[in-house]
């Protein structure tokens, strides 16, 4: 009996002792900063076009991490962004709702200057900024700027804004991924 | 019961169990007894049931304390648990069965450091109610002895070509008459490789392709249209 | 005579120069119209500096640099600017670039020549926008701007590539066994510029005539011309480089770092010609090979329409495309219609005789044969595994950017695979991925800022609110409190002025108070008016009686001017907690300010009634009903004066009455 | 087509033939040695290797015939059956080489995607499962004639009045290492055993030397490098010298384990495996050096008589491993270590 007690006083001791140390170390070294909202934030594309729900990328990024959002709900990232996301946060990839984005080519908003009456309400609606111009003047897209997000597409009272897509130039060519007969071949 | 205007978490849970989250072949939980003592089908099938009667009880005492648990040592707190019920377990076969105990050897206080115990307790049991609990860890250890069981007999039959040797280890006497000898015992045959830990990983291997299989295929059926079904039906 | 280092790998392909370099460069007919790319050279294309229809002159420069790492462009011929827009271009791409067309008029006028005589005096600046608007580039497959290159004016070695590696191109063996002399000129502007204390001219030993040429031509001059052997790529600047001077030259470095640069013979040819003849870069040598009735070499002004260099040389009809550049690094050319460009050095005739197709790929068997010949000791067979697997940053880490592209790993490659092309592909995805990032880091920053700044100019809106509402609060007992509050105050000041002793307490009128109050001053004043009336007809009529009556008249209207003013406070005190408390939970600060300022008001308002009940007339302050408060000032000015004329009256009555009663 | 528009005509199945072309002398002396049984043998391994490659083939969904055509699958069951005994059991060559092609090759993606070389996966599958079957090897122009060892192969039967002894016996390596064990005497009185001949086996020492012959022939045809197998061979007599110098009386000679065994058949036509060995020269070097220890350590201090394939499995195992450290720093640039050492 004395030998069961004894055991018994020996593991109860050793259970509170490693239960002490597990309890310290769990306060002690608890991870602080939250950095999976900033490489969450800098896989999304940035477009800051608000098709997430979210008013931003960021925002959107920490709803994310936060558990509040689905990874599928960035367009513009593609079906590759939720790979990525998919892969950092540890989750099963999750294709886009049915019908919920149509793959659109990289855009660029452009102004029909004859048409733009100076209301700076896309100035106002553009969220990186891109669009310059002042009340009763012409407004201009700056085109290396522009991400394409669309935003400034409603607020037009004149409709003189357009998604143009941009391009392959020589400079943004891309050498295509080689094809090899033999693996084209599958029964 | 309350569940029981709802049938759906109960289904659920069974169907995770045995099938969609299966301790052996899909969480890949437990691998050190599930290689180790798959030579047979009793062998599994031992270890198999009293890793589940650790994972039943120990879900159940685990959602009984979850509330008093507190969190930063809950980690030990489970282990204690289930130890103790791996220590009661591992007693009660060294009591009732004490041949095949012998088999089993180490690898019954292992189930303590069984990950599937572990896992289910920490993901599961804390966040649920008793009854849940214990369901899932009856059939989190039902998928895990099914494992073992087809793992044990594939390795059994492909290695000594015979199937439920070592019945009279559990049942007594009469399991010698459970023997089957596949393989007249005459040709001596044996394959080894089977038997070796080797053979466990590719058994294994290939019961993960085929479950995988399975699902691609019912997948893949599910997403058929009907005209597919009709064909068939006509054909 | 310095001792040869060897670069790791190479290859031995077959040369087939044999082909091309046995005659002489020979100058084919001018085509009818030229289509001179704008974007020639590294960097910024040139921006074109004349209009459409404009005459131009040969070597007239029509396009001009753009920023610092750029050249210019020049006509290649006399004729008529007809298009300048997208055309054809020598790029595997196929896509379009800008390009001038001119249609030739076919008299080949030259503008005059403007050389750089001085140039021993020059500074380098000088010289430098010199040649940039000359043209010059290098010649020998980047088209780096050779301005740029001559920037160093110390060198411990000038290297001269005249090593030619690749298969079928003989154009620089052609140019250096006739044109050495100038050649050695051109190293000559080099050396003088840069200074190397060693030149060294590196010719591979196929090529023994040009060897000779150049020797001859390098007489006494102290430039060292050495033969090195034949091995693929010895023609790269690194490889070169290494050969002759044992250097390894990584990526990233410039070369001028670790004191040696290196120039293409055709370069140092077109460098000359600009520099002593004043003549832009408007032609080169062309090698023109493969599947022709007449190959060879010829000297092709920019811009000639390739269809019309194989035409003449007779392209076979059984060709099946033509190669740009050599076998080893050049590429199908997507159309016959484009230009010679200053990079154009070879044009292939394929067919399936000099180019049998390639056995089908099969894997990789990990054979390193690749590595084994690769020359920027690389292991290409890691490279195209991650490549393959679109591992992009791990081919990066493998060293993917040090690829020169030779396309030696692929030449042995058992498996037949096509490496180069897994390498272009990877190469362009990151720099496409690094463009997107680049992109993406500069749109979150835009919009950071842009929030930030939204935040900012809200917060000073909010300030400057703030700021506007101090001096004017209000009570938000009333709908519009601003307007209360002015009106009060506007009230209270009006009383101010009349009162005179302010210590006195007194209290706020207010409703059925004051409206009784009103109508009491009202009565008061009609009857201070009567009594005014009265006492002035008595003093004419029957001054006695008439004072004595005047006079207790306006004692009567005194003492119910006292009673109105006393139910006047007597509501006041009761309504004038009750207006501030409710301000309170809306707007915490503020309604404090207000409650107080409220309880000045109020104070104000008091002492105004009490002055108004010492002077018998209550209305002004007690009228001040917020529904009626305009007329209520009317009527309480009008009052104080009907009051004032009233105590007057008054007055006089009673001295009259005395001086009467003195009498 | 891109560039290079040119390649040198050296294609995937020449390599193979070339290698094929290299064990044909071994072949022949064995075959001089110890019957047809061999020949059998070869053909049985080749027969099953083809039909595993094409069945495993369709099943992956990749086009049969190229990849039938490039040799691999033949040199692989070349292999397997030359370091197998020859009077194994048909089936033993069978499973063996269905281990081999499926296991050992198909399953991890076929030709060039194998991370452990296929023929030592299926010698080792059938030396683990089949200890007994494995040790029948034949002696030199021993009692059977070429009826007798057909039959002896597909059914078993041996020839009326003949025992299995009477037919196999044990190889020298595994005879020294049983007798060592049981405490037996100093070597060179177990040097007078039947088996041995001037060096090592009689009649096996000669099929060694056709190994080196058909390397030799691979190395001055540029098909395999020397680093592996010189790395290999100094690997077995760095530790065979001085453990011999020690204890000659214990240790058999350095001379003995160079061409004992599958010695020089793994050195000229295992470690030389492209596909699972490392890329890099130095690589080759520690890969080849490790090949080497470890047969040594195996043969003498191991549970098996011979280690070749053991050896090559579990340097196989560090091949990744050794490829990424030995990857050779790019033109011009310093090890990779630069920029770590930079910023320390």
């Amino acid at each position: 009996m004395s030998g069961f007690l004894t055991a018994l006083a020996i593991m109860a001791a050793l259970a509170i002792l490693l239960g002490a140390i597990l309890g310290f170390a769990s306060v002690r070294f608890r991870v602080e900063a939250d950095p999976l909202v900033d490489k969450i934030d800098a896989i999304l594309p940035q477009t800051q076009c608000g098709q997430c729900s979210f008013p931003g990328c960021r925002p959107y990024a920490e709803a994310i991490a936060g558990g509040e959002a689905d990874i599928n709900q960035c367009p513009p990232g593609g079906e590759d962004g939720i790979r990525k996301l998919a892969e950092l946060l540890g989750v099963d990839f999750k294709p886009f709702d049915e019908g919920a984005i149509e793959v659109k080519p990289k855009s660029v908003a452009l102004i029909d200057e004859t048409t733009c009456i100076g209301c700076t309400l896309c100035i106002q609606a553009c969220p990186v900024d891109a669009i310059v111009g002042a009340a009763k003047q012409m407004h201009t897209i700056i085109a290396s700027e522009c991400t394409g997000c669309e935003l400034c597409l409603p607020p037009c009272p004149v409709d003189c804004i357009q998604m143009v897509p941009v391009g392959t130039t020589v400079a943004n060519w891309k050498w295509s991924y080689p094809v090899i007969p033999i693996k084209a071949v599958k029964a | 019961m309350e569940a029981n205007t709802d049938a759906r978490p109960w289904r659920d849970i069974v169907h995770n169990g045995l099938w969609k989250q299966n301790a052996g072949v899909v969480q890949l939980l437990g691998l050190c007894p599930v290689l180790a003592v798959s030579t047979s089908v009793v062998n599994g099938v031992s270890l198999g049931l009293a890793t589940t009667l650790v994972t039943t009880v120990s879900g159940a005492a685990v959602a009984t304390f979850r509330h008093t648990i507190p969190n930063e040592i809950r980690n030990p707190v489970f282990i204690m648990l289930i130890a103790a019920l791996v220590t009661c377990v591992d007693l009660a076969m060294n009591a009732w069965m004490h041949s095949l105990y012998l088999v089993l050897g180490i690898f019954i206080p292992l189930i303590t450091t069984n990950c599937i115990v572990m896992a289910r307790a920490e993901a599961y049991a804390s966040r649920n109610t008793v009854p849940e609990a214990a369901l899932d860890g009856l059939m989190m250890g039902l998928g895990l002895t099914g494992v073992l069981g087809i793992l044990g007999g594939m390795r059994e039959l492909i290695g000594r070509g015979t199937l439920f040797s070592g019945a009279e280890l559990v049942l007594g006497d009469i399991g010698h008459a459970l023997v089957l000898h596949v393989v007249p015992p005459a040709f001596n045959y044996q394959f080894l490789l089977a038997l070796l830990p080797p053979g466990a990983f590719f058994g294994l291997a290939l019961l993960i392709a085929g479950k995988n299989y399975l699902d691609a295929r019912a997948r893949k059926r599910a997403s058929l249209p009907a005209a597919t079904d009709n064909e068939t039906v006509s054909a | 005579m310095s001792a040869l280092f060897r670069f790791h790998g190479g290859i031995h392909p077959p040369e087939f120069k044999a082909l091309s370099n046995g005659t002489p460069i020979a100058t084919p007919p001018l085509p009818a119209r030229f289509a001179v790319p704008l974007s020639q050279h590294l960097g910024n294309p040139a921006k074109a500096c004349v209009a459409l229809g404009e005459r131009v002159l040969a070597g007239q420069r029509i396009g001009d640099a753009d920023g610092r790492i750029s050249a210019a462009v020049h006509a290649p011929t006399s004729g008529v600017v007809s298009a300048i827009g997208p055309h054809a271009v020598a790029h595997p791409s196929g896509l379009l670039q800008d390009c001038i067309v001119i249609d030739s008029d076919g008299l080949d006028n030259w503008c005059a020549p403007s050389p750089l005589p001085n140039w021993q005096d020059a500074g380098d600046d000088e010289i430098r926008t010199f040649l940039r608007d000359m043209g010059v580039v290098g010649q020998g497959g980047a088209v780096f701007p050779t301005s740029l290159k001559l920037g160093v004016n110390t060198l411990e070695q000038l290297i001269v590539n005249g090593a030619e590696c690749e298969p079928f191109i003989s154009c620089d063996d052609r140019l250096m066994r006739e044109r050495a002399g100038e050649i050695v000129d051109g190293i000559r502007i080099a050396a003088q510029l840069m200074r190397p204390r060693t030149v060294l001219i590196g010719i591979e030993d196929n090529k023994p005539e040009a060897i000779t040429a150049m020797r001859a031509a390098c007489a006494g001059s102290g430039f060292e011309v050495v033969a090195i052997p034949t091995l693929y790529p010895s023609g790269g600047a690194k490889q070169l480089i290494r050969i002759l001077t044992g250097k390894k030259v990584p990526h990233g470095v410039r070369a001028t770092d670790m004191g040696v640069q290196c120039f293409n013979v055709g370069t140092l040819y077109s460098l000359k010609r600009a520099m002593m003849d004043g003549e832009p870069v408007i032609s080169r040598i062309l090698t023109l090979s493969g599947d022709l009735a007449r190959p060879g070499n010829i000297e092709a002004r920019i811009g000639t329409p390739f269809a019309h260099l194989l035409a003449w040389a007779g392209i076979q009809p059984d060709s099946e495309g033509v190669i740009m550049g050599g076998p080893m690094m050049g590429f199908d050319l997507p159309s016959l219609e484009a230009g010679v460009s200053k990079a154009s050095n070879c044009l292939i005739a394929k067919s399936r005789a000099l180019f049998p197709p390639r056995p089908p790929a099969l894997p990789c068997i990990r054979c390193g044969e690749c590595a084994s010949v690769c020359p920027a000791e690389l292991q290409p067979m890691d490279l195209y595994w991650f490549a393959k697997a679109k591992d992009l940053g791990r081919a990066q880490e493998a060293d993917l950017f040090d690829c020169i592209e030779c396309g030696a790993c692929s030449y042995v490659c058992p498996s037949q695979l096509p490496l180069v092309d897994f390498y272009k592909f990877a190469k362009d995805e990151i720099w496409a991925a690094e463009r997107d990032k680049k992109a993406a880091d500069r749109a979150r920053m835009r919009h950071d800022f842009r929030q930030l700044r939204l935040e900012r100019d809200k917060a000073e809106k909010a300030q400057r609110l703030a700021a506007r509402a101090t001096p004017a609060p209000a009570s938000s007992a009333a709908p519009d409190p601003d307007k209360a509050a002015a009106i009060r105050a506007a009230m209270a000041r009006a009383a101010e002025k009349k009162a005179e002793d302010s210590h006195a307490p007194a209290k706020t009128p207010l409703s059925d108070d004051a409206k009784r109050a009103a109508i009491e001053a009202a009565m008061t004043r009609a009857a201070a008016n009567k009594a005014a009336r009265e006492s002035a007809v008595s003093t004419a009529a029957a001054p006695g009686d008439e004072a004595k009556r005047a006079a207790i008249e306006a004692a009567m209207a005194r003492a119910a001017a006292r009673k109105a003013a006393q139910g006047a406070a007597a509501g006041a005190e009761a309504g004038a907690t009750p207006v501030a408390m409710p301000a309170s939970p809306s707007q915490p600060k503020p309604a404090i300010d207000d409650a107080k300022r409220a309880a000045i008001e109020a104070a104000m308002a008091r002492a105004a009634a009490r002055k108004a009940e010492q002077g018998v007339e209550v209305g002004a302050a007690s009228a001040a009903m917020p529904s009626q408060a305009k007329p209520a000032i009317d009527d309480a000015k009008r009052a104080a004066i009907e009051a004032a004329m009233a105590r007057a009256a008054a007055k006089k009555a009673e001295r009259d009455a005395a001086q009467k009663g003195d009498n | 087509m891109h560039a290079p528009y040119i390649a040198r005509p050296s294609t995937v199945s020449v390599i193979m033939l070339k290698v094929l072309l290299a064990l044909l002398p071994a072949i022949a002396v064995s075959v001089w040695f110890y019957g047809i049984a061999l020949l059998v043998q070869l053909s049985l391994a080749s027969a099953t290797a083809l039909l595993a490659e094409a069945a495993m083939l369709r099943l992956r969904g990749v086009p049969v015939a190229p990849f039938l055509k490039d040799g691999s699958a033949l040199l692989t069951a070349w292999l397997l059956a030359l370091s197998m005994p020859a009077l194994g059991a048909w089936w033993l060559i069978v499973v063996a080489t269905l281990f081999a092609i499926v296991v050992g090759k198909q399953l991890y993606g076929g030709l060039g995607n194998n991370p452990f070389n296929p023929a030592m996966v299926g010698f080792a599958v059938a030396m683990v499962s089949f200890p007994a079957q494995m040790a029948h090897w034949g002696m030199p122009h021993g009692p059977l004639d070429s009826a007798a060892q057909l039959a002896w192969i597909f059914s078993r039967e041996l020839p009326a009045g003949l025992s299995l002894d009477a037919i196999s016996m044990a190889t020298p390596l595994d005879y020294l290492k049983t007798q060592l064990l049981l405490g037996g005497s100093d070597i060179a009185s177990l040097k007078q055993a039947p088996m041995f001949g001037h060096i090592a086996g009689v009649g096996s020492e000669w099929v060694a030397l056709a190994y080196l012959g058909g390397g030799l022939f691979l190395l001055q045809q540029r098909v395999i490098s020397y680093q592996a197998p010189l790395a290999m061979l100094a690997g077995l007599t760095a530790l065979a010298v001085p453990l011999w110098l020690w204890q000659p009386a214990h240790y058999v000679d350095p001379l003995f384990h160079l061409v004992a065994g599958a010695t020089l058949l793994a050195a000229f036509f295992i470690v030389t495996d492209p596909v699972s060995g490392p890329t890099s020269a130095r690589g080759k070097l520690i890969f080849g050096f490790g090949v080497g220890l470890l047969i040594y350590v195996i043969r003498v201090f191991g549970g098996y008589p011979d280690a070749a394939a053991f050896a090559v499995l579990l340097m196989n195992i560090a091949v990744p491993l050794i490829d990424q450290l030995t990857r050779p720093p790019a033109f011009g640039k310093r090890k990779r270590t630069k920029k770590a050492g930079q910023h320390a």
